[in-house]
């Protein structure tokens, strides 16, 4: 049967593969607001064209990104995409073309699971779980990162109390969680906190190590 | 750059088959591979063709390293002149060892024609490793012009009896005991 | 027999929130006749928080812990270290290799450990429990030692994201198969399913739906490994990461509640698994700390053992702690 | 004595050397880093050096013309060019030189692009490396002697490996020219891929109207002798001499006698196929007296031994013999030999598809509705195992169909290159199905990529015909539901890059575009031929603008995918390339053989025979009587090999001599 003919002569309904919803009539019930309009072009003097040899000289195998051919494993691949502002391949994208701005402010970096999914798969061997991670350290360095989200506040807890005490305890570090982002939290957790106290899996002594000074003595010696 | 500013710049002889090291080399270029110009490559047929000889003659014409490139085993183009420039090679780091030469001075690598990349990093860490060995010393022993530059052509030294008149000379560390001039 | 002795590094959760894995760890591996030795003042390896704010000094964290693995074991080439949460594993494993690496940042670290007067030798080598229990005891041993063969038991296995990535040391990145072989030489019946490396949402937030990061993505994450693995018909689901296992666990009311499907999966470790398996005393294993554990009917009869009468033991002492319906009421 | 083989001649006949040097710029190819005036100051410093220049382009007519003018002035005697490889353009400066009156081994180049302007950071360091490769070159072409090229006659036959659509085409254009071909196949008929298709791109004509009328002319025609189920096993001989050794595996069926007539494989005690159809792609069954399709060429029927039941048991009735009215079958027939001598070697052997299993993720082999494109062909030829019906293998037709691209290519994981045809066969394929049963299709691509004549247009064609197209790398496949919608589906996991998110498609049927590798034993194939290949395996060409379908031995030439990934078009077009390479080379009658042989220098030859068993090639003898070696210089190939080992020197390498190569060293050492 010729092409066209076979074209003309579906009927939407009957040849609707199974499983697929009919579409949806032109009826809805939510209206769309109408937002003002500003000029989304981005000017060349708005971008910055060395943000992607900075980010590249970061990450061991960054400079990588620079062969990116925009193919989108890393976001199908990623648990979490569909939770970012940027999806990996367009945060990608946009550090190579240097919206600087938009990168250190998304969201998409402090979504990461860091489950190396997108790093194993690419096909061009870009570290994107360490691209992810060096733009955590400009947001954080910059006070960029989504205020009072939980993963940021957290990062610089456990790192905190690591560096005074060389481990950490899930129980205080949940708790200045609370306290820093949503209070709430205390009482909706405390029965499951009061279980997992109970059979010996949180406990109230926080632990630490001998070596603090050592340890300290080492982080300042790598940081010079 | 200056010339204060390099103390010391290795010089390194290559002897490169030609089928496919010196390809290979081609490809590098054809590729814009930038890499140390410190190498200098010769083209031979075959690495069988090396001679222990040419690498001594390389370091007593001022030579700082000697690298040798030749087809993958098994991909000679000549059956298995490779393996001949290896059990060749092997001898020759023992010569090289008595004349209180590093072994890091001479290097056998395999490349074929499709390896320009090799290429590259093989000269550059060649060249790096030189220069950390630093310039090769030798105990000063007479040049022996073979070609026409300082002796004209075909005489003199063929004329010479270059045997006898050798011995007499002082003999330096590296002279390739005077088989260039039978 | 020669008695192999590993260094441990257990890692701050698997002494916590998973502390049963270190337990159960330490059970099986004294069955096995293997010997596990924990690294004297560990310190804890950054998790993916410290790469986060300086990549030089997580590298370091971990390079503390295996500069002291080298020291505590003088002359051994490889120097094995055995890691148990997979998080910690991946940082231990990731600092090994930017170590070895000819790099100024090797050097850098090099440096800064000698300046606390320790030494990188290069001698360390990072295993993962698993990696040891296939590759160095071996399955024959492992068949050996069991008692009870968990016949008819079906095992989800869940390896979580970092025991194979980055690093596919002793596996396949893709589909691994290192826990279901030894799920099947203790006799229980491996469930293959798609997502079995998929992340389950809890490891970057240690603990997911508590601390409250993105709750919704996270019980969804998880949620969909749950359905998946009882939708293939796993009687239980094994782990070997403390963060995931408290993660599937803990939150399957809350789950069932925010996704209106009914849930009530048994999860715990690996280990455990096998522990019961080789007949070892539950609370060594740390049954008692699970929420939701129970193996099927099937199970609990054994094949007889000495004397030829029939073990009729309870395979789970959670059992009792379930009717709570999991510890998120 | 003459010092190391030098030709004492070429010295003293007209007066010592008069050296002219030419520096090219080669636009600013190599003027853009090198200082070229400097390098040609330097070089008029040089001893004997009596003329030295620089021009644009060396290796144009009037730089060639520089060369030839000097030489005939008299100013000159020697040349020096330093410009490109000498791999590129020694042959050139040769012809150059000789057409100046000088003796074409008179000449030496530097290579100053590609091992200096190319690959140099610095202007400075390029320059002085320039000036030393120069050095080198001056010192040595000094010495350099003069050799008369030698030739050698060529034989007119031609052996063409491989009978896929390349060695097909390649064999008719020789043969119509009258020259016999050889066409020697590994399968038991000639056809390679295109016989396996049902349309070609974009044409859509059918694959068996183009191909089958070629096949039977291959078959009938007077200068082609068709050997299949035969392969290479060596190779001896160089450009215009080959020696080629053929080995014909046993079909246990008369070739001769065989009609096709295909009586014995009705009667076969085998009712039913038992065993996997390579030629379906294991999609059907055969037994164990086949012939791979009916346009099979030759149409003469083989035995596969492992699966016949006279040969597992020696206990079968042989109902197949029976039914056989021409007496064809012959149980004992065993491997034999041809050996062939033939001027020019033609390598068509073709490639072999990405083996999707290689990427668990697309689940292939896991899930029964997962297929390569290779297989969905099959179903698509009306001669394949469904009869043209696209069913999925419970019988039932796909409602929706997803083509995933880039399988296995354009992937460090797996293999980095376009594999160039599988953007045009996924559009070729997703008309199909629609054309056939109306599916919903869903390509998913990175990029598409439709150069060629036509080739657009036909993507036009196919998004008309409303074909859904994805942009975005499929992460994986899989049966898990997360809606109601997928259940009992395959589900396609990728970002659909344009609208900037990720999409899970379920479909009935997915197809996996398997991209193109070099055949599995190319590495051996090209040490049997002695040409070369790249790390992945394709052969490599001579250049690829200059010499497409030369190869770097003489006399042996590509056609087809065995060079890199290629449609059906342009393996044709190569294949000709191939065919009037080596027509070109048979008419013209003579090759000029390499002039760089060995010889022994009979007064310092010492008759320590260590040379004799080095030469790979029993090119040396050894004279008893006079106690002294003695090089054959047909049989031998130029290595040097003998001569490196020589230790009393004696043997010597034309234009690679001891003397030569040691003045090389201290040229390049001298002025640094």
């Amino acid at each position: 049967m010729p092409v066209d003919a076979v074209l003309t002569t579906r009927d939407p309904e009957v040849d609707r593969p199974p499983g697929r919803p009919a579409p949806r009539s032109g009826n809805r019930t939510k209206r769309t607001k109408w937002r003002p309009v500003k000029d989304q072009s981005k000017f060349e003097a708005q971008l910055d064209p060395g943000f992607a040899a900075e980010i590249a000289a970061e990450v061991e195998g960054g400079e990588r990104l620079h062969q990116c051919i925009q193919c989108g494993t890393c976001s199908s691949v990623c648990p979490l995409s569909a939770y970012m502002d940027l999806t990996p391949r367009r945060l990608i994208a946009m550090t190579r073309a240097g919206a600087r701005d938009d990168v250190v402010h998304s969201m998409t970096p402090w979504v990461c699971a860091s489950c190396y999914a997108c790093t194993v798969e690419c096909p061009k061997q870009i570290p994107i779980t360490e691209i992810m991670h060096a733009l955590r350290r400009i947001s954080l360095r910059e006070i960029t990162y989504p205020k009072r989200f939980t993963t940021p506040v957290m990062t610089k807890a456990f790192v905190d109390m690591i560096q005074d005490r060389g481990r950490s305890t899930e129980s205080w570090i949940s708790m200045k969680l609370y306290l820093r982002t949503n209070p709430a939290l205390l009482v909706k957790n405390a029965a499951i906190a009061g279980r997992l106290f109970r059979q010996g899996r949180l406990g109230v002594r926080r632990a630490r190590i001998n070596g603090r000074d050592e340890l300290r003595a080492l982080l300042k010696a790598v940081s010079a | 750059m200056s010339e204060t500013d390099r103390p010391f710049e290795p010089r390194i002889v290559a002897f490169f088959c030609t089928w496919c090291t010196y390809t290979a080399a081609d490809l590098a270029g054809i590729s814009r591979m930038q890499y140390a110009p410190n190498v200098r490559a010769i083209r031979l047929m075959c690495s069988g063709r090396v001679d222990p000889q040419f690498v001594l003659a390389a370091f007593r014409d001022g030579a700082d390293g000697v690298l040798i490139g030749g087809c993958h085993p098994g991909d000679c183009h000549y059956q298995e002149g490779n393996v001949n420039a290896l059990r060749r090679f092997e001898l020759l780091r023992r010569m090289l060892r008595d004349f209180g030469i590093e072994e890091g001075r001479v290097r056998l690598e395999w490349i074929s024609a499709a390896e320009g990349d090799k290429v590259q990093r093989v000269c550059n860490e060649m060249t790096e490793r030189v220069r950390a060995l630093g310039p090769l010393r030798l105990e000063p022993g007479p040049r022996r012009r073979v070609g026409v530059g300082v002796v004209p052509v075909g005489a003199a030294e063929a004329a010479a009896g270059p045997a006898a008149g050798e011995a007499s000379e002082p003999v330096g560390v590296l002279e390739t005991e005077g088989r260039e001039a039978r | 027999m020669t008695t192999i002795t590993y260094t441990y590094y257990p890692g701050c959760s698997a002494e916590g929130v998973g502390r049963a894995f270190t337990e159960s760890l330490y059970a099986v591996f004294e069955h096995l006749g293997t010997g596990l030795r924990e690294l004297e003042d560990w310190n804890c390896c950054g998790a993916t928080a410290w790469p986060s704010v300086d990549q030089s000094q997580a590298y370091a964290l971990s390079a503390r812990n295996l500069a002291l693995a080298e020291e505590r074991a003088p002359g051994a080439d490889p120097a094995d270290v055995v890691a148990s949460c997979t998080g910690c594993y991946r940082a231990l494993l990731k600092a090994q290799e930017a170590l070895g690496a000819s790099t100024p940042t090797s050097d850098r670290l090099r440096n800064a450990l000698a300046a606390i007067g320790l030494d990188f030798q290069g001698r360390a080598r990072v295993r993962h429990p698993v990696d040891i229990l296939l590759n160095e005891i071996g399955l024959d041993r492992i068949r050996e030692a069991v008692v009870r063969p968990l016949q008819g038991v079906r095992v989800a296995s869940y390896y979580g994201c970092q025991l194979v990535r980055p690093f596919a040391t002793f596996d396949d990145p893709r589909n691994p198969t290192s826990m279901d072989r030894l799920v099947a030489a203790v006799g229980a019946e491996p469930v293959d399913w798609p997502l079995k490396a998929r992340c389950c949402g809890g490891s970057c937030y240690c603990g997911g739906p508590v601390i409250g990061a993105m709750p919704e993505a996270t019980m969804q994450l998880s949620y969909a490994l749950l359905r998946e693995a009882s939708k293939r018909g796993a009687d239980v689901v094994v782990t070997i990461c403390p963060l995931c296992e408290f993660n599937l666990e803990g939150f399957q009311g809350r789950m069932a509640r925010r996704f209106g499907h009914p849930l009530d999966m048994p999860t715990g470790f690996l280990t455990q698994l096998m522990g019961i398996a080789m007949g070892i005393d539950e609370t060594r294993l740390g049954l008692h700390r699970l929420l939701r554990w129970r193996l099927p009917e099937a199970a609990e009869s054994g094949p007889a053992t000495a004397g030829g009468r029939p073990r009729r033991e309870p395979a789970a002492v959670g059992a009792s702690t379930h009717p709570e319906g999991g510890g998120d009421a | 004595m003459p010092e190391g083989g030098l030709n004492p001649k070429a010295v003293s006949t007209d007066g010592g050397p008069r050296i002219g040097v030419y520096v090219c710029h080669c636009g600013l190819n190599i003027a853009g880093k090198v200082d070229v005036k400097a390098v040609v100051e330097f070089a008029a410093s040089l001893p004997h050096v009596t003329v030295a220049r620089d021009y644009k382009f060396m290796c144009s007519d009037p730089g060639q013309e520089l060369i030839q003018q000097d030489l005939r002035d008299g100013l000159v005697n020697r040349v020096v060019v330093a410009s490109c490889s000498p791999l590129m353009h020694e042959a050139t400066f040769r012809r150059a030189t000789a057409a100046g009156g000088e003796s074409p081994s008179h000449v030496q180049m530097a290579s100053i692009r590609e091992h200096v302007s190319w690959v140099t950071a610095d202007g400075d360091d390029a320059t002085e490396k320039a000036k030393a490769l120069v050095a080198g070159a001056v010192r040595r072409v000094a010495l350099h002697e003069v050799l008369e090229p030698r030739q050698s006659p060529v034989r007119p036959d031609v052996m063409v490996v491989g009978g896929g659509i390349a060695g097909i085409h390649a064999a008719l254009t020789l043969a119509d020219a009258g020259k016999h071909v050889y066409l020697v196949e590994r399968e038991t008929t000639i056809g390679g891929h295109m016989a396996k298709f049902d349309k070609t791109f974009p044409t859509l004509d059918c694959a068996a109207c183009i191909l089958t009328p070629k096949m039977s002319a291959v078959r009938t025609h007077p200068n082609i002798t068709l050997w299949t189920y035969s392969d290479v096993v060596s190779v001896e001989g160089y450009a215009g001499d080959f020696r080629v050794r053929v080995r014909h595996r046993p079909r246990y069926v008369r070739e001769d006698l065989c009609t096709g007539c295909l009586a014995c494989i009705d009667a076969c005690v085998h009712k039913q196929g038992k065993f996997e159809d390579e030629w379906n792609e294991g999609l059907s069954k055969r037994k164990p007296i086949y012939i791979p399709f009916p346009q099979a060429t030759p149409p003469v029927v083989v035995v596969d031994r492992e699966a016949c039941i006279w040969f597992k048991t020696g206990k079968c009735p042989r109902t197949c013999v029976d039914a056989c009215e021409r007496d064809a079958f012959d149980f004992e027939q065993t491997e034999t030999f041809d050996e062939v001598e033939v001027g020019a070697i033609i390598l068509a052997t073709g490639y072999r598809t990405f083996d999707a299993s290689r990427m668990p993720e697309y689940g292939y082999g896991l899930y029964p509705n997962v297929y390569t494109s290779l297989e969905v062909e099959r179903l698509l030829n009306a001669a394949g195992p469904t009869n043209g019906e696209i069913v999925l293998r419970d019988g039932s037709r796909p409602r929706t169909v997803g083509i995933i691209h880039c399988v296995g290519s354009r992937d460090a994981k797996h293999n980095l290159w376009c594999s160039k045809v599988c953007c045009m066969y996924s559009l070729k394929l997703a008309h199909m199905v629609k054309e056939r049963i109306g599916a919903e299709v869903y390509n998913f691509y990175i990029d598409m990529r439709t150069p060629g004549k036509g080739y657009e247009e036909f993507y036009d064609k196919v998004l008309r015909e409303g074909v859904h197209m994805v942009r975005g790398r499929v992460a994986g496949v899989t049966d898990e539901a997360a809606s109601p919608e997928e259940e009992g589906h395959l589900v396609i996991r990728a970002e659909d890059t344009l609208i900037g998110s990720v999409r899970r498609i379920p479909v009935d049927m997915v197809i996996l575009a398997v991209g193109i590798e070099p055949q599995p034993d190319a590495q051996e194939v090209r040490r049997l031929f002695n040409v070369s290949c790249g790390s992945e395996g394709f052969f490599t060409e001579r250049h690829p603008k200059l010499a497409p379908v030369s190869t770097f031995t003489d006399g042996i030439f590509l056609a087809g995918a065995c060079q890199g990934p290629k449609d059906i078009p342009d393996s044709v077009a190569q294949a000709g390339a191939a065919a009037a390479e080596a027509l070109a080379m048979i008419d013209r009658g003579h090759v000029t053989l390499e002039s760089s042989t060995a010889f022994i220098d009979d007064a310092a030859c010492s008759g320590c025979k260590t040379c004799v068993g080095l030469c790979p090639f029993g090119a040396i003898a050894f004279d008893e009587d006079r106690k002294k070696a003695a090089v054959n210089e047909v049989v031998c190939k130029g290595c040097g090999i003998c001569v490196g080992a020589c230790p009393s020197g004696a043997a010597q390498q034309h234009l690679f001599t001891d003397a030569q190569i040691l003045s090389e060293i201290e040229g390049v050492l001298e002025y640094v």
